[in-house]
Order: C-alpha cells, then structure tokens, then sequence
C-alpha cells in the first residue's frame, strides 16, 4: 500500500472481520492522528414478519382426525409419488370383510388397478393406481377414517 | 344434550357456533376447505376435518363430505350457520336420515318458506301482512280502479306473465292510474304476449325491518323484538340495529304478537326471521329466513339472550329459556359489517392482515374470525368481521359506535371500517333517519367520495 | 359540561377514561413519562403532553407538572383514576386553587377515609357496621369476658400498644380467654411495656365484599350493589366478582342501603367504594376507597351503568342518571386481573408483548391497553388487561370464562392468564365457596404447580 | 500483533467478551494517545418485528402541545448541543413583559448565564447555559407550552 494513503485498508478488513465474529455493532480506534471507526448494522434485513396465533399453545392446530402417522405423512404428502384422497370419508383395503386387501406394500400395480376404497353417505369411491409402480408405502388402515387431501399411499 | 357438534360453515359464524357450544360444554367439530386450513376456529375446535377443495361447491356445500366427516368423528349434531346448506331442506333430511340433528327448523318448514309463492300463501294464512293486491291478473279498468281505492294509492302495475322491469308502472292517482294500466298493457302485451297485469301497493321509501322469533317446535314461540336493516348496499345489509329507530313499544308488540303467534301455529323449531318492508306504520312480509342471520347480536345484545344457545338447545329438545313475558328490551345496539373491500368503490380486497386491533371497552363486542396474519381467502365472502356496540340509548350507542370504529386497525388489506366512520358522523343516520334506498343515494352522490381522509 | 379532560393516569385506566370522556364528546389530554410515549391512550388522545421521566414521583406523581400540563392544554377538568393521585387531598385541592375540577370527591372526604382511625370514626357515626370489640385498652379479666361474650367468641386480643403481630392471642372459649388474656398482657408488657390489650371479635374465614356507592355531592347517594373480591394474593385482588356467591337480595338491599344511606349523610360526592369483610352473615367495615376501582367493570356489566362516565357528569355537576329502585342487578360478571407475571412464581415479566389475540364474541369484555408490539415497561405495575364476562347465571358465566381464557393469546412475556384457567376449573371456585385465604393456601399447596402444561 | 498496528485485535476481542457478558451496549477505552471505542446494538436481534399500531392512520399519535415546529425539533434534540426542558410549563424569554430577551440566536453565553425560565404552577425555573458556548438555535417562543425532554435551544 503506497505511503500516502490516510489509512489502511487492511486495517479495516481486520476490524471488519473482528466486528462479524463478535456481536459488536461498532469499533472506534484513535492512536496518534489515526483514528477507524466501523459500524455494522445488523437489523436491516427483516421487514416486518408476523407470529401467527400457532405459536401459543393455546390455540394451537387441533388434532385432525387421523392423528395416529401424522408427521410421517405430512411428510408423505409431499412425497411425489403419493396418492392423496379425493374426499373425506372411511378408507377400506379390501372389498369386503372376508376378502383380502387389494394390495400390500411391495404389490406391482399397473394404471386403474383398484387400491383402496373410500366410503361416505354408503357410497364406496374406489381408489385406483394413477400409475404403474410399486407400492412403497401404505398409510391407511381398513376402516380408517381419511380426510380430504390426506396420502393414502404411494407408488413408485 | 348433544355430545359432540359438527360446524358445517366457515368464518365467523363458524367460530360465534363454537363459543356457543364450548359454553354448553359440547365437543366442537371443526370441518374446512383446504383454504380454510389456518382458520381461527379450526384452531380452535376440539377436531377438525379437511372435507374438500376451496370451491364451495366441493367443500362446504358437499353434502357426502359433511356426512362422512360425522361419521368419522362422531358427531351428533350439525349447527349450519347461515349461507351453505343452512336453508337446504333435503341437507336436513339426509341429517335426519343418518341419525344426525340439525340445528335448525323441521326440513318442512325450511321448504315452505324457501318457496316465494309458497311461503307468502303460508304467511298470510298466518295472519302475517302480506303487500296488498290484486289477488290474480286484472285486465278490466273498473276492477283495476276498485282495487287501486281499495289498496290506497300510489300502487304499482305489474305485468302478470313478466318479471324483469318491463311492464312496471307506478300511479299515484286515480287519473294516473288509467294512463299507467294502458301502458303497462300494451308493454305487458308485447313482451310477454299476455295483457293481465298485477296491482300492489307501491311503498316508495320503506324500511327493512325484521322480526326474530323463536321456536320450540311444540306450538311454543316468542318474538324477540325487531332489528332494523334498511341500510342496504346491492341488498346486502351493511348497518344493523335494534330496536328500530321508527317503531314505538306498541308497534313492536303489535307486529313482534303477530309473529309469534305465527309461529305458535306452524310449530316452528328454532330461531327464525321474518323480514318485513315497513312504511307509514303498516308491515309488508318480505320473505322468512329459517336460520340465525349475520346480525343476530343486535337482538342478543338487547335482550341477553344468546340465540345459538337457544337454537342448540331446541335441537337437542329443550323447551325455551324465557317466556315472552320475561323478554326485556334493555338499551340499544348497532351492528357494522366490516368487510374486507375498498370503502367507497367496495372492491373486494382479499389477502393478509398485516395488524389487527379490535376496540374493547364497555358495551363493544366484536365477533371476527380474523387475527393478526390471517390470510383472507379469495373464495369467500369478505366479512372480516362484525363490531356489535350497546349502549343505553341510542345516543349513548352512537357515541361509543364512534370512538370503538376510531380504536379498531385492520391493516393489510382494504376494509369497509372509513365507510361507518362515515356513517356514525352522518345527521341523517344520527337521527334515524334512513330508508332502503338511503345508503345507495349517499353512496352516488359522493357521501364517502373523500375516504382517503377519513 | 367539561370542554377537556385531562386523564392524569397511565395504562388501562388512562384508556377507560379516554373511552367514557370521547362518548361524552369531551376532548382529551393526555399525559405521560417518557417510558410511556408509545401508549395506547396516548396515541389516541386529542392532545399529550411528557411531563417527565419514568420514575412516577417525577411524573405521575408530580402536582406541578400536571398543573402545567393543564395550564398549556387549557383542560379544564382532570381524572386521577386508581393508584398515582387519586387519592390525594392536597391535589384536590390545588386543582380547585387552579380552578380546574377534580373528577372526584371533595377533598374533605378523601382526607377522612385516607386516615384509618378517622375512617373507623366515621364509620360509625354513618351506621357503617365495623368490628366489634374494646372501645379502650382492658386489663382487667371480668371486663375481658364480659366484652368477649357480649362480642361472641372467637375474639382475638391484641396489645394495645402494639402492632406486628406481637401480643396477639385468639380465644375461642371461655376457658381460652383467662389464658390468652394473661399470655397476651404478659407480651405485651414485655414488648411494649404496657399490658393493656383490645379485645375485638375475630374473623376465621372471612370474604371481601365491596359495595360500591355513588352521590351526586348534595345529598343524593345510590349503592350498585357488591363485588366480591376474596380471591387475593398478598392482598392483591386476582379475581373479582359480582354478585357475591354469599349474598343473597336481601342481605344485598341491607347492606346496600345501609351504605346508600352513609353516603347520603355525607353528601359524598362521585363513586367510592366501601370494603368489608364479611363472615356469617355479617358485613365489617375496613376502609373506603374514594376513587374508581380497578374492579369497577364487574359492578358495570350487571347494573348497565357507566361508573366513569357517571364520575365525569357528577363532577360536571349533573344529578345522578339512576334513583335506586331503578337499578336492576342482571345476570353475573367476573373479572380476571391479567398480569405480565409468571403464573406461578408470579415474578414479574416486562418486555415486548409479540403477539396479543383478544377474545369476542357475546358477554365478553377486554379493557386492556396493550398491544402486539408493546413494550411494557419496567417501572409500573404488570396489570396488561383485565378480562371481564357477563352471563345471565354464574354458571353460564364460568363457561364463558373459560372458553375466552382459551381464546387469550399474550406472547412475549409470562402472564397470569393459565393461572385463571386452572381456577375456573376449579372446584371451589366453580361452588363459590372461597374466602380471602383460599388463593394462598390453593397456591402455597401447589395448585398450579404444573403451570406449563395448562 | 506488528508494533506500528495501532490497535491491539486482542483487546478488542475482550472488550467484545466484556460487553457481552454485561449489558452494557458502548465501552470505550482511553489510554495515552490510545483510545478504543466498541459498542453493540442491543435490539438489532430480534428476527419478528412488529407493526406498531401507528402504522395506520387511526392511532396516530395525537399532536403534541408544541406541533408548530415539530419536526425540526425532533432532529434537534439528537443534537449533541441541544439542551431539552426538564419539566412541562410555559417557557418565557424574559424576565418579564418589558425587559428584553436573556439571550437571542448568536448570543455567546457562559456556563450559568440565564437563557429562559419556565413556569409551572407559578414558579419559574432558571433554565440556564450549561456549557459555553454561542446559542445557535431557539426553538421555543416567549409565553409557548413546553413539554418535558422538548428540547429549547442548542449551544455550540
């Protein structure tokens, strides 16, 4: 840095690191005639953020009727294989008591095949394969109950 | 009494039915569409079932996915608020064929009086007072001459065949009215093929006045007094209040005697209205709506009678909580609509509440689902929220309708409130002096031209 | 009536007055310290004026500055609320100098009831019933128990010279008094060197009942009835009610007219209240409070009547707006005093309040001046609102309490909020049947000790 | 650390540590020719802020007895001559109607020199200079309401 320079900046990026790996928000040197001073500023980002009521215990979300999985599905909902109810009503896994489940976890499945089956008002609403695959997950049980847009399984 | 309550509604009347069932100490079931998810009463609620997709049509007017939330839940009962299926007839029948109450009237009572025709046959069977007119089409000029003197003028010529405008025509005089009967004839001729035309009586500034009732279904019923609601924007009532600044003691036990012997002899269950144009001291029946309706705290607030108290407690077969001669008519109250839509051009302003602040005090109660963040879907309709105030006179009212109207912050999204900061300062509205046609005037002639200063 | 009031007082009183002086259509001061410049009376007040720093003696308390903050906002009337200078003859006084009207009684009367012994006298003279016991000091055992007896036992016998508990023995019998009484002057004389003692009846579990009055200044004086205020921590009142689960209407219209009468002897002027302990059916004087109370909007919510605007027209010279027989009692109210305080250690808890939800809806009552975003400061009290619900029965009040204790949300800071949710599901208080050291003896055995899952 | 550094990082890092532990928000050092100066924002955290009710235009604050020159007078009293009202009255120039004014704008005052009384409940308090200095602003006006902290006059 040549001599006539009034400061150094490496000076400054020393200060300026020493201000970002502690909390300070301003150092002020004078020694002789020299004299740094540097301020940060460290509320600038946010603009106005609000807590929503959630955050009380209080009033927080009620248990939906499918508490049971209800973090493995939030989850699952996501999951871009998933196949999500169309309605809200009692799942069923086979046709009738005595028959056996339409599918199981590991079952190949080709498009239109039945996999579940979803009863409101005693109409069964059946549930079928969007796509082949495998069915990787399954998070109902017979009789359970389901609400609108909840994953019943998926397929991959 | 029910154990458990499915609330098939949205905003706050979803949560006005929730407050009313916690405090009987019933387990509340909160149903929602998908846009409703943040809802305050899905917080609420003790359960709650997403039932469909935003549209109405899918969500909270799917009957099946109603049905199948209670069952899935339980629930023994279904309060429908107002709007959606709370005037569905066969929505209380498919409950009743489940074994599931409805908190409302009998599905028969519902179907008459969401019938026009049906429900002014039943009204003036009752002896409740029907617009006065020609009882079938007219065509002859001296007939036409004695109903007109019979009705008292000025009346007003209908085309028997139309609808729609055409063909209407007002007399305010005998010599008028010949004139009016030939045009109206020959309009009514040309458009609809068919000359017969209707005479009624023509009410040219009335005001909307309506009268609650309550029923146990068992031929016991009250009036609850009547609630004012002649401030009106595209027939959507802005102002509520009661008692009605027109009606003295008599005339409200008069026409509130009248109703409740009415409904004494349908044997109506549960809480009702029936709606009333009112000029120059005489009733005109409107229509009857079969459900509790959005200004429902006017009546609450000056008898201390909490209706969807009432309405639950008829459905699960309780007799009434009063007697009509226990009913008292205490102070005044003022209801405002607070609408989440541009004050003076009433577009709809949907989106978050970026601060909410609700005024407190003595006598002010507000009945709003909405919170600081809440996010106000676009798919419904934009009441953000009611602020009901009572006072003991309607001065005293007024006085503190003004200073709460001052306290409350909606901020965020455009709301209704600068329009009745307006309104409370107006000499006309501080008189009582308004009809239905009165806010559409102020509004067209600029009354809230200058909101932004307000 | 006045053209401006200026509200020498902070925090939810300084917002009541704000809100019964803008219904009254009378401009408003208001002053503040600097920690108070952000507060919610001010940002709604007419005009403010900072009248110093934090410390109250150098603001609230400080006579000069609020002359001068009359002076330059030419108020014309001032209100002292509770607490600061309410209570303070000398300021009375200083503002009549000023000709400014004190919204209050006259000084003469805030001086005798701020005075015990003068209090007590008066009292007494005004028919006021106060506890029975010794005119003098007694030293003799004859004269003891023929005092006792006449009093009723238990009786309790302290030093007369003394104080702080020392020499203070209970005698539940006959038998027990010899003893005491030897005991008692024994200590006496050991501690004070004088063994006299007074024997004054002794109150085992006692309720506070308060009555509230009010005159007009000139001879007219009504009584609103009582609160019950028995649910006290270190002599701070938590919960008040009214009416009291004690009283029935006759011993209320007793009482109440006893202290209507007093008042009326008085001439007293404005609203005050008059506190006793109550035990078996008998009421016993401890002081009067000659100011609005905190607890005031329980008496409110059951009469229909505003006691800060009644102050107001009082001092502005109006005659009362009720005679007694036009009082009516209506239904039941409960106020929650809502602190910014761990519900349990009750350590107080200043800071930012981030979120704050009030509760609505039919009966219920918020009188707070807090906020989202306010900053409650550390050098007043920790009252952040008071939480106040109206049902037509005690029961149907309970329930409305605890679903709006449910709807609460204050974040930020801790608030006594779950401690009233743990009382309303309380047995005890569910029945009524508490008495002053109920609240202690619920809290020292751990009654909400597991306050974090509430 | 290089001799000809003018500061010592070190001693900044535990004036940093200092201010953490404590709840102080500036320290600063003198030593010889040395001065360091470090200060720390303490409300810069919070990720939520809140819209104060004054956002909207209902609950804004009411004007102030002295509105007039308001916001010049905000600036001012940020300024490091400002001397601010300590108490609420009526602020006079002079010591009575006919005399003339203590001091006027470009007046050089000494420490102690009267520059205005103010008056509250008939006593009027000597606000004096407390330093020396020329008066370079006035903000009050003979016989004008004063608030507490307002500020009155700058001396430079």
């Amino acid at each position: 840095m040549a001599k006539d320079t009034p400061f150094d900046p490496d000076l400054v990026r020393e200060l300026a690191a020493l201000i970002s790996n502690t909390d300070l928000t301003e150092i002020e040197v004078e020694k002789g005639d020299l004299r740094i001073r540097v301020a940060r500023m460290v509320n600038a980002a946010p603009a106005i953020s609000y807590a929503p009521p959630v955050q009380s215990a209080v009033i927080a979300p009620p248990p939906t009727v499918a508490e049971a999985a209800s973090t493995a599905k939030a989850a699952a909902a996501a999951h871009p294989g998933a196949v999500l109810s169309p309605m809200v009503g009692t799942a069923y896994r086979k046709p009738s008591p005595e028959a056996k489940n339409f599918v199981e976890v590991g079952s190949k499945v080709q498009v239109g095949d039945k996999v579940l089956l979803v009863e409101a008002m005693k109409t069964f609403n059946e549930i079928t394969a969007p796509r082949a695959g495998t069915v990787t997950a399954l998070y109902v049980e017979d009789g359970t109950p389901v609400e609108y847009g909840e994953p019943l399984f998926v397929i991959e | 009494m029910f154990d458990k309550i499915l609330i098939a509604n949205r905003g706050e009347i979803a949560l006005r039915i929730l407050r009313a069932a916690k405090e009987l100490g019933i387990a509340t079931v909160a149903v929602h569409s998908t846009a409703d998810a943040d809802a305050m009463h899905v917080r609420l609620a003790d359960e709650s079932v997403c039932i469909g997709p935003p549209a109405a049509r899918d969500s909270y007017l799917n009957i099946p996915a109603l049905i199948a939330a209670c069952e899935i839940t339980g629930a023994d009962a279904v309060h429908p608020g107002y709007g959606f299926l709370s005037e569905n007839a066969r929505f209380a029948e498919v409950l009743d064929h489940h074994n599931i109450a409805f908190i409302g009237p009998k599905a028969e009572h519902i179907r008459i009086m969401g019938d026009k025709i049906e429900a002014k046959r039943t009204a003036k069977r009752l002896g409740i007072p029907c617009v006065p007119g020609s009882e079938g089409g007219v065509t002859d000029e001296g007939e036409a001459l004695r109903i007109a003197k019979d009705i008292g003028f000025p009346v007003i010529i209908k085309a028997a065949a139309g609808g729609g405008g055409r063909g209407m025509k007002v007399a305010r005089t005998e010599a008028d009215l010949v004139h009016a009967l030939q045009t109206a004839r020959t309009e009514a001729k040309a458009a609809f093929g068919d000359d017969a035309v209707y005479i009624e009586k023509y009410l040219e500034k009335p005001r909307h006045i309506e009268i609650q009732v309550l029923g146990d279904g068992k031929g016991n019923a009250i009036h609850l007094g009547e609630r004012d609601c002649s401030l009106q924007r595209r027939h959507q009532k802005v102002w509520e209040e009661g008692p009605s600044p027109a009606l003295n003691l008599e005339m409200r036990e008069r026409i509130g005697g009248v109703c409740a012997r009415a409904m004494q002899d349908l044997h109506y269950s549960g809480a009702g209205t029936i709606e009333f144009l009112y000029e120059d001291g005489e009733f005109y029946f409107i229509e009857m709506n079969t459900r509790i309706q959005v200004e429902h705290p006017v009546t609450e607030m000056i008898t201390g009678i909490d209706l969807v108290n009432e309405q639950i407690r008829i459905a699960a077969g309780a007799p009434l909580s009063v007697k009509q001669e226990d009913v008292r008519f205490d102070g005044h109250a003022i209801e405002c609509r607070v609408n989440a839509e541009h004050p003076s051009t009433f577009r709809p302003s949907p989106g978050t509440i970026s601060y909410f602040h609700t005024p407190g005090g003595l006598g002010v109660r507000v009945d709003s689902a909405a919170y600081q963040g809440y996010r106000i879907p676009p798919h419904y309709d934009s009441l953000v929220g009611k602020l009901i105030v009572h006072g003991r006179t309607r001065n005293e009212c007024l006085m503190r309708l003004r200073r709460s109207l001052d306290e409350f912050v909606v901020d965020g999204v455009d709301t209704t409130l600068p329009l009745f900061r307006t309104l409370v300062r107006n000499p006309d509205i501080q008189n009582g002096q308004y009809d239905i046609h009165w806010l559409e005037n102020f509004l067209k002639t600029g009354g809230i031209a200058d909101v932004d200063n307000i």
